[in-house]
């Protein structure tokens, strides 16, 4: 038994035993972009700990300090970094809090549609038949119906139907629905797709020969197997999500401008490209970018790496 | 096939109701259209009464049925704002909203396409690297970000390119084309690329993948066993069975073309159906909001139908299940 | 119809005709909103009357400066407090060829009183008009109205015939009972120019009319107008060289288009009018988190708002300095705006405290405010700089801006007054400051269809009192003194908290002169094409 | 005069755990008209040889010695465009799996006269000739005809067939044949290399065979060359190799295949490649959890007992029953298996064996018939938890061992399970403790049991899916083609293994395989399936002796025959 200890791995030493963490190591590009996403994804939570002003705390915005321009420039104010923007907030926090919303609502409509596509998928692929021909079927009217317009309809319907007080409050939460709602399809798809091979495997047949019950089937043998594929959809879907929050943000719906995402600020500074005050569109539009462009290049990365059919 | 046709066509008409019922159910909460018909000063008894002869206080399924069996004739009523029928409305948009599509696919297409193939070949190339990088910094972008930039650099500052609308455009019957005219032509290059940028990525992205599978089956290896150039291994063999399975997605892709248009429309006040769809929001206009949902459906089941047929017709496999 | 087409043709070649000597000059112009509809009773809504006011025309017309001058009527006379006699002009004819008459005229005016008309309320001034001959009517009003003119610019004449012979002898109404009104689509009205080609949102096309009664200053021969929705696209497009005359413009944009070669901002004044109100009619503040007691009674609390907000900062940051701050509810446009009014209240931020103080809310309190974000210049900003101005002094409000028709359908009657805090701009159709009392001001009271928008129902029934004499006051000197002793309580009271007369702003191509009226209409006849 | 030479070959792969030679120093010779195998078994690096003589060494795989000759010229040295024309032309190649080795989306004419055209520059006209007349070769019946088809419209047998036309359409003067009938039938395995053989005499074409099967071996080959861990350990003529082999490697091979003929106590000396499990410690049967009474009741008759199964399957569904399309998988089949009785089910593939025992064990429902295990009818019961009762009495060993084991699990959680979800342990520490007894009976030792499945060979993979079986203590075991995907040295351990602990536990087992020579070995009495009807069931050795039904025959006939495989060292087992 002692010579066990010494055989066992964690699976931390496992994961850095694996090809992938391999991979990983050998390719620039992909550790930039992680070293970015995650600086990012850091500094949007410490935000309120690291951002020179808090955007969000009306009675410390002058509107005095409205549209100045970045540091360095000779009108520029050193206490404004990257400039202000036309109610004087300063852009580099107001970039700050932006990832942050802008990841928020990237991230939970992501494990949104995950969960929802996940289940979905595990269920059609392994109960088959009836359910699953109703399931697809849904998944085509979804798909007959683009992004944009679901999102589109559904923050119609919220306002709507929600107290107009509570607006500002859910409309995070309404985005976050929205945009993830759209999405579950192509999760439940792939799932759907592995699970059909995965169940056809003998170690299933092997649970069900013991008399393991579906579910935890579906949860111990099956879900594990399936999840490479959905992570990599889920890395590329998340750079997705972001940008249509900010295509939303342009056509009016999304979060209040009080508490603006990458997306409104930029939709925000575009009234100002014409009026010189580039910097308050071209500083959240670059970080946009960079942010997106990293997380895009991680999934690209992790698509080679694990090489699943994306469907 | 004929059947199959026939059943496709069932589900359709299924689909497209699902999407018109939805749709219609979602509008009841979308706003109050009467605030747009009518002036500021208008009272509140004109209000209801508008409101009583519009039969928006009827019961939603009434409204619903009244509005598919017109639907079924091609009468999707009256616009509330313009006060014209809505089939002619969507008639005189439908053809630029088409023709831009129609040019972004083409782009998305006969570029992504080679792009993607390019890239499969030689997956380990700095250009192709390259190549892939530079395609994520367009999905990078925000569409309406891009249309902007494009708009300031080649329209106010090289002012090569005009920054707005369709220019002149020539009518045959109730379509118009942009076509046959220079200025048509030109107004059409910005939009259709800041159109067919997104596509244009994941179509290529998608036959990467889909190549690079292709490439590592036998009946590649055996194919170059027999001593097959590379061209033809590339071409003729590993290129179509990629095709296949790309035909489904991109089919997908290019039907939601229509649909991003949106906010293409919009930024280069191209008049087309997106612009008078978000308009339509805007102003509540419902019969609009309706129809323009029917239509997006319609083109989907649509481009569906097409992509079955095509699979029947490169995939030898499904032709013979078809067939038995 | 063969006839009238062979008529319209005759009129156009006689346009190239006469024009021959002239070179054709197009002058193309985009508006950030759109044309909905050709016929003039169609819809009440500034920019629609401004466009067709080209095309149609009224009894009165305004000038450059928006005095009223004649127009269809050569010349009106008081009878009687309630009656006026009309002499209407001779030889004008229809752009179709039609003679113009006193049957028109009186066609036109219950059409704009039909089923689906938009100027019902307009129309409800005249109590009935008879024919003394085809030149001559009498017009006769439910009680004394000064003012009566005031409404006749746009209160547009039609010609009997061609509406009988096109079955459009109501209003188009947007219930699709009618399929597709004629004159939804099509135009024949008495105007310097006339509608050549009319596509919904997408582009309309008007040619000059060379039959015009009268000589017209301009030398435009045809116009071009294109919707353009989106503010960067519309000013690219001016810069670019494609237009001649974009609005409107974002006042942010405005030191570019002066830098920009071949183009310069146009601004000017508004007749309009942005103010804040609150809610002083019911008990409790539908959202707020002072409970039991609706904090806009208390006088001082309203005065702590006006004092708490920094007008010159929101003109110089918001507005680019392009906007007039106010203390009062009118425009200097307006007929009756009292000058020394204007000043606006102080900034005192600490006298706000004091007094939100004295008024039992040293902490301040919470309050959501209601505000559109597409209606009026920089709208959802002001509001943002509202509320951060108010944080200073504790009060907490939580901004709702939305859509002008999510926002109204909101705030206004159809909505219930559903609001506490809200912002709104006022444009007295009628230039008169009574306009501006009886829909903003007094009591709201529905059954005699008084103070409608006066969504925070400030009630003083002296203003109430007043605003009835003024309406039927003929002699101005009279009714001066009794508007400025109107406002004069407004003010007191801090009924409304006058934020400032928006500017018109306007981009225009060096390549011609306009004249920009302070409705924020268009009017082509002043328009030069160098 | 020799035709390929092969000197001193050397390959490598460079990979992240350093350099794998996966050819090392090999040197072989083909002559006209010959056939020469290669054997050995997986990752000894006998396809890698293949690949390099047509020049399609996969990446990073790389020649760092030796070259090889065709006709005297070098030719590993030519340039890419030079190997292509070598490719098809002079060297043809076969692969194993004939199902994914033909492009779907084209008919075989286009394949084939796209090759023909390219080597021979007949022309189009020519080229279809040639084409039909290469499929009558091959032995395609209606060439003419047959030749519009697209692949998927031919059975496995008639593709390989294509597949090989498609590798003489150049008169080649090399074939190599890489399994070219592992993926095939027994019956048509037999038809496919006779056909090789003759084409090989008749054209004078040097073959060059790689295979793992040592009945192809016997079958086809002139001379062997025996493989392992990419050395050549011996070559010579078949008889000797097989007759009278020198190396150790190539006797422990020899000796590990099952025989036709005769029947083995069990396969001596399998050990040369992977230690043939050694057990730690012997745990005393009597005392220990494994081998405790089980609380069955004793019963007299049969264990389990099929009655008219019948079980069929929806080919083409739909909603109205009558346009469903469906067909009998297993067509009314009965048969008994007594307490202790290792029965046995043979038959070719989709002859529907598998389906037997998929019902068995209740994954399948029968469409009729009676399943009474223990004289329960098993199809009737309704609740599961009343269900689970007899499955803890009956497990199953599956074919595939890498996919019959969830690699996300360690060992210790995946032979737990069962007992765990039977709860036939008290604590933890006691499942813990018997897990590593399991592991150590079937010879893996305990330490395994902290492991994942990727760490482990196919034979020892197989080794944990029978501790998992065993860990619900059944009294019967379902062993479903247990070892066809082993090597056969392997597959000798395995079946070992079986043996031993269905002696030590008295287990009674359903054996299922193809291949006759395993069931030979390992059964008592054999079922032999037809397309889902059971032809015959008699006592193993009434079965190979005197057939009775012509099918089975036919099967017998058809098996390779390795009479002159040597006997050193076998025990044969009184028959």
């Amino acid at each position: 038994m002692a010579d066990t200890q010494t055989i066992e791995k964690t699976r931390l030493q496992r994961f850095f035993g694996s090809d992938i963490w391999y991979s990983f190591t050998r390719h620039p590009v992909a550790i930039v972009s992680a070293i970015v996403t995650v600086v990012m994804i850091l500094a949007a939570i410490f935000a309120p700990y690291i951002a020179p002003h808090n955007p969000f705390n009306l009675a410390s915005i002058d509107l005095m300090d409205a549209s100045l321009p970045p540091a360095w420039y000779y009108d520029g104010d050193p206490k404004f970094l990257l400039g202000t923007d036309d109610q004087g907030r300063d852009i580099l926090s107001t970039i700050l809090f932006g990832a942050r919303i802008s990841l928020l609502v990237g991230f939970s409509s992501v494990i949104f549609s995950m969960v929802v596509g996940i289940a979905l998928g595990l269920i059609s692929g392994y109960v088959g038949g009836r359910t699953d021909a109703i399931i697809m079927r849904i998944a085509d009217v979804q798909l007959s119906f683009p992004a944009i317009l679901i999102a589109l309809l559904i923050d119609g319907v919220a306002r709507g139907i929600i107290p107009k007080e509570l607006h500002a409050d859910i409309s995070i939460y309404v985005l976050i629905f929205a945009i993830g709602i759209s999405g579950w399809v192509q999760y439940a798809r792939t799932v759907r797709g592995s699970t059909l091979v995965e169940k056809s495997k003998e170690y299933v047949q092997a649970a069900r020969v013991i008399g393991i019950r579906p579910f935890t089937i579906l949860r111990r043998h099956i879900l594990p197997n399936v999840m490479g594929p959905v992570m990599v959809i889920a890395t590329i879907h998340l750079a997705i999500a972001i940008i249509t929050e900010a295509t939303l943000s342009f056509l009016g719906v999304g979060v209040p401008p009080t508490t603006p995402s990458l997306g409104t600020l930029i939709r925000i500074g575009n009234e100002y490209l014409f009026s010189g005050d580039w910097w308050i569109t071209i500083f959240p539009g670059i970080t946009l970018v960079v942010l997106v462009l990293a997380v895009n290049l991680l999934g690209d990365w992790m698509r080679d790496a694990l090489n699943p059919k994306l469907r | 096939m004929i059947s199959f046709i026939f059943k496709r066509l069932l589900q359709s008409i299924v689909v497209m109701l699902t999407v018109a019922l939805i749709a219609f159910s979602m509008f009841r909460f979308v706003g109050d259209p009467i605030n747009n018909m009518v002036g500021q000063d208008t009272s509140q008894e004109e209000r209801e009464a508008l409101t009583e002869r519009l039969g928006l206080n009827d019961p939603f399924i009434e409204q619903f049925g009244r509005f598919v069996l017109h639907a079924a004739e091609g009468d999707f009523g009256i616009s509330y704002k313009y006060r014209e029928p809505v089939s002619k409305l969507i008639e005189g948009r439908l053809s630029a909203t088409l023709e831009l599509s129609f040019v972004s696919a083409v782009l998305a297409l006969v570029i992504g396409i080679p792009a993607g193939v390019y890239t499969a070949l030689r997956s380990k190339g700095i250009l192709s690297k390259g190549i892939m990088t530079l395609s994520l910094i367009g999905v990078s972008l925000p569409t309406f970000l891009i249309g902007i930039l494009l708009i300031l650099f080649f329209g106010v500052v090289l002012r090569w390119l005009p920054t707005f609308g369709r220019g002149d455009v020539v009518a045959i019957g109730w379509w118009t084309t942009g076509f046959l005219t220079a200025s048509g032509l030109k107004s059409l290059i910005l939009p259709s690329i800041t159109l067919a940028l997104f596509q244009m990525t994941l179509i290529m992205r998608l036959v990467r993948a889909e190549m690079l599978e292709v490439l590592r089956t036998d009946f590649v290896k055996f194919a170059r066993a027999r001593g097959l150039p590379d061209r033809a291994v590339h071409f003729k063999h590993a290129l179509k069975n990629t095709l296949v399975p790309v035909i489904t997605i991109t089919g997908l892709q290019l039907g939601s073309l229509i649909a991003f248009a949106i906010i293409t429309e919009s930024v280069f006040q191209w008049p087309g159906m997106g612009l008078l769809f978000i308009q339509a929001i805007a102003d509540v206009d419902i019969p609009i909001m309706a129809a323009y949902l029917v239509m997006i459906a319609f083109f989907f089941v649509i481009i569906n139908m097409v992509v079955d047929i095509l699979y029947y017709t490169v995939d030898p496999r499904l032709r013979a299940d078809s067939a038995t | 119809m063969k006839l009238r087409t062979g008529l319209l043709v005759a009129v156009a070649a006689a346009a190239i005709a006469v024009a021959a000597p002239v070179k054709a000059e197009i002058f193309k112009f985009a508006f950030q909103g759109d044309l909905s509809s050709l016929d003039p009773h169609s819809l009440n809504e500034s920019f629609l009357l401004g466009t067709l006011g080209n095309v149609y025309e009224g009894l009165a017309l305004y000038d450059k400066d928006m005095s009223v001058i004649p127009g269809l009527a050569e010349s009106w006379k008081l009878l009687t407090p309630t009656t006026w006699e009309f002499k209407l002009r001779k030889g004008v004819k229809f752009h179709e060829g039609q003679d113009f008459t006193a049957d028109d005229v009186i066609f036109s005016w219950q059409r704009a009183a039909s089923e689906g008309s938009d100027q019902k309320v307009r129309a409800a001034g005249i109590k009935n008009i008879t024919k003394v001959d085809d030149f001559t009517i009498v017009v006769e009003t439910p009680a004394p109205n000064p003012i009566l003119i005031q409404d006749l610019p746009v209160l547009f004449i039609m010609d009997k015939e061609w509406s009988e012979e096109h079955g459009t002898t109501n209003a188009t109404s947007a219930t699709g009972e009618d399929k597709g009104n004629y004159a939804n689509l099509h135009a024949n009205g008495t105007g310097p120019f006339m509608v050549k080609s009319h596509q919904a949102d997408v582009k309309t096309i008007m040619l000059r009319n060379e039959h015009y009664w009268k000589d017209i200053p301009s030398n435009v021969t045809e116009v071009e107008f294109t919707p353009i929705k989106e503010a960067p696209t519309r000013v690219a497009a001016l810069i670019s060289g494609e237009l001649d005359l974009v609005y409107p413009v974002p006042v942010q944009d405005w030191e570019r288009l002066d830098a920009a070669k071949g183009v310069k901002a146009l601004a000017g004044p508004e007749a309009r009018t942005i103010f804040l109100g609150m809610d002083q009619s019911r008990d409790e503040l539908l959202y707020s988190n002072i409970k039991g007691k609706n904090p806009f009674k208390d006088q001082r609390v309203r005065a702590a708002f006006a004092h708490a907000i920094n007008l010159e900062a929101i003109k110089e940051k918001v507005m680019r300095g392009a906007a007039t701050p106010t203390g009062e509810m009118v425009a200097p446009q307006i007929n009756g705006f009292v000058p020394e009014l204007n000043t606006p209240y102080a900034y005192d931020p600490e006298m706000s405290k004091k007094l939100l103080a004295e008024a039992g809310y040293p902490d301040g309190f919470e309050v959501t405010m209601d505000c559109p974000n597409n209606r009026y210049v920089n709208d959802e900003k002001i509001c943002q700089a509202v509320t951060s101005m108010l944080a200073k002094v504790g009060v907490k409000v939580d901004l709702l801006a939305q859509p002008k028709s999510k926002y109204f359908g909101k705030v206004l009657e159809t909505g219930g007054f559903d609001t506490s805090f809200y912002l709104l701009g006022w444009t007295p159709s009628t230039m008169d400051a009574e306009n501006a009392l009886s829909s903003l001001i007094v009591c709201r009271n529905k059954e005699e269809k008084r103070g409608l928008f006066n969504l925070g129902n400030y009630c003083n029934p002296k203003v109430d009192e007043l605003t009835a004499a003024i309406g039927s006051e003929t002699d101005q000197a009279k009714r001066n003194a009794m508007i400025r002793e109107a406002f004069q309580i407004v003010k007191d009271d801090v009924g409304y908290l006058p934020v400032h007369q928006q500017p018109l702003s306007w981009g225009v191509s060096d390549r011609v002169t306009v004249n920009q009226r302070a409705d924020n209409g268009l009017d082509y006849r002043f328009v030069v094409v160098k | 005069m020799d035709l390929l030479n092969i000197n001193h070959l050397r390959i490598e792969f460079p990979s992240r755990h350093g350099t794998v030679v996966a050819v090392d120093d090999v040197s072989l010779t083909v002559h006209p008209g010959e056939v020469l195998g290669v054997v050995g078994e997986s990752g000894a690096g006998k396809s890698t040889i293949g690949n390099a003589v047509i020049g399609l060494l996969e990446p990073p795989g790389e020649m760092t010695g030796g070259h090889i000759l065709l006709k005297s010229q070098q030719i590993d040295t030519l340039n890419p465009e030079a190997k292509r024309k070598i490719r098809g032309r002079r060297i043809g190649m076969i692969f194993q799996d004939p199902l994914t080795s033909l492009d779907p989306l084209q008919t075989i004419e286009q394949q084939l006269v796209e090759t023909i055209d390219l080597h021979l520059k007949l022309g189009e006209k020519k080229s279809q000739e040639r084409a039909v007349d290469l499929l009558r070769q091959v032995g395609i019946p209606d060439p003419e005809n047959r030749i519009k088809n697209y692949p998927h419209q031919f059975s496995g047998g008639m593709r390989q067939r294509v597949v090989i036309a498609l590798a003489l359409c150049a008169e080649p003067e090399v074939i190599i044949a890489d399994e070219p009938t592992t993926a095939l039938d027994v019956s048509i395995q037999a038809q496919i290399l006779e056909l090789m053989r003759r084409l090989c005499k008749d054209k004078q074409v040097g073959m060059l065979i790689i295979t793992h099967d040592m009945g192809v071996i016997a079958d086809i080959t002139d001379r062997v060359a025996v493989m392992y861990h990419g050395k050549l350990v011996e070559e010579g003529t078949t008889e000797k190799i097989l007759g009278n082999p020198d190396h150790p490697y190539t006797q422990s091979l020899i000796s590990a295949v099952p025989r036709p003929d005769i029947r083995l106590r069990r396969f001596p000396m399998v050990n040369y490649i992977e230690e043939e499990g050694e057990r730690a410690k012997n745990i005393d049967l009597s005392t220990h959890w494994l081998g405790r009474v089980r609380d069955y009741e004793a019963l007299e008759g049969p264990l389990l007992s099929l009655k008219n199964l019948v079980m069929t399957f929806v080919t083409k569904p739909a909603l109205l029953k009558r346009n469903r399309m469906t067909f009998n998988a297993v067509d009314d089949v009965s048969f008994d298996i007594g307490q202790g009785e290792v029965f046995g089910l043979v038959g070719e593939s989709g002859s529907g064996k598998s389906t037997v025992a998929r019902m068995v064990c209740s994954l399948y429902k029968p469409a009729a018939g009676a399943v009474n295990f223990a004289g329960t009818d098993l199809t009737r019961i309704k609740s599961e938890n009343e269900r689970d009762f007899f499955r803890r009495q009956m497990q199953m060993i599956f074919q595939d061992p890498f996919s019959s084991l969830n690699g996300r699990m360690r060992v210790l959680d995946i032979v737990a399970e069962p007992i765990r979800f039977h709860k036939l342990a008290s604590s933890s520490r006691e499942v813990e403790q018997i897990v590593m007894d399991l592991l150590d009976h079937v010879g893996l030792g305990a330490q395994a049991a902290l492991r994942f499945p990727h760490e482990f060979s196919g034979g020892q993979r197989q080794r944990i899916s029978i501790a998992r079986a065993l860990a619900t203590r059944p009294r019967f075991l379902i062993c479903d083609e247990p070892t066809s995907a082993l090597d056969v040295s392997i597959q000798a351990q395995i079946l070992n293994l079986l043996k031993d602990l269905q002696e030590e536990l008295g287990l009674t087992m359903l054996f299922i395989s193809h291949d006759l020579p395993v069931i030979r070995q390992m059964c008592d009495r054999v079922g032999v399936m037809k397309t889902g009807k059971l032809v015959e069931v008699s006592a193993t050795e009434d079965l190979f002796e005197n057939p009775t039904a012509a099918y089975t025959r036919e099967l017998l006939d058809l098996m390779p025959r390795l009479d002159q495989l040597s006997h050193k060292g076998l025990e044969v087992e009184a028959g």
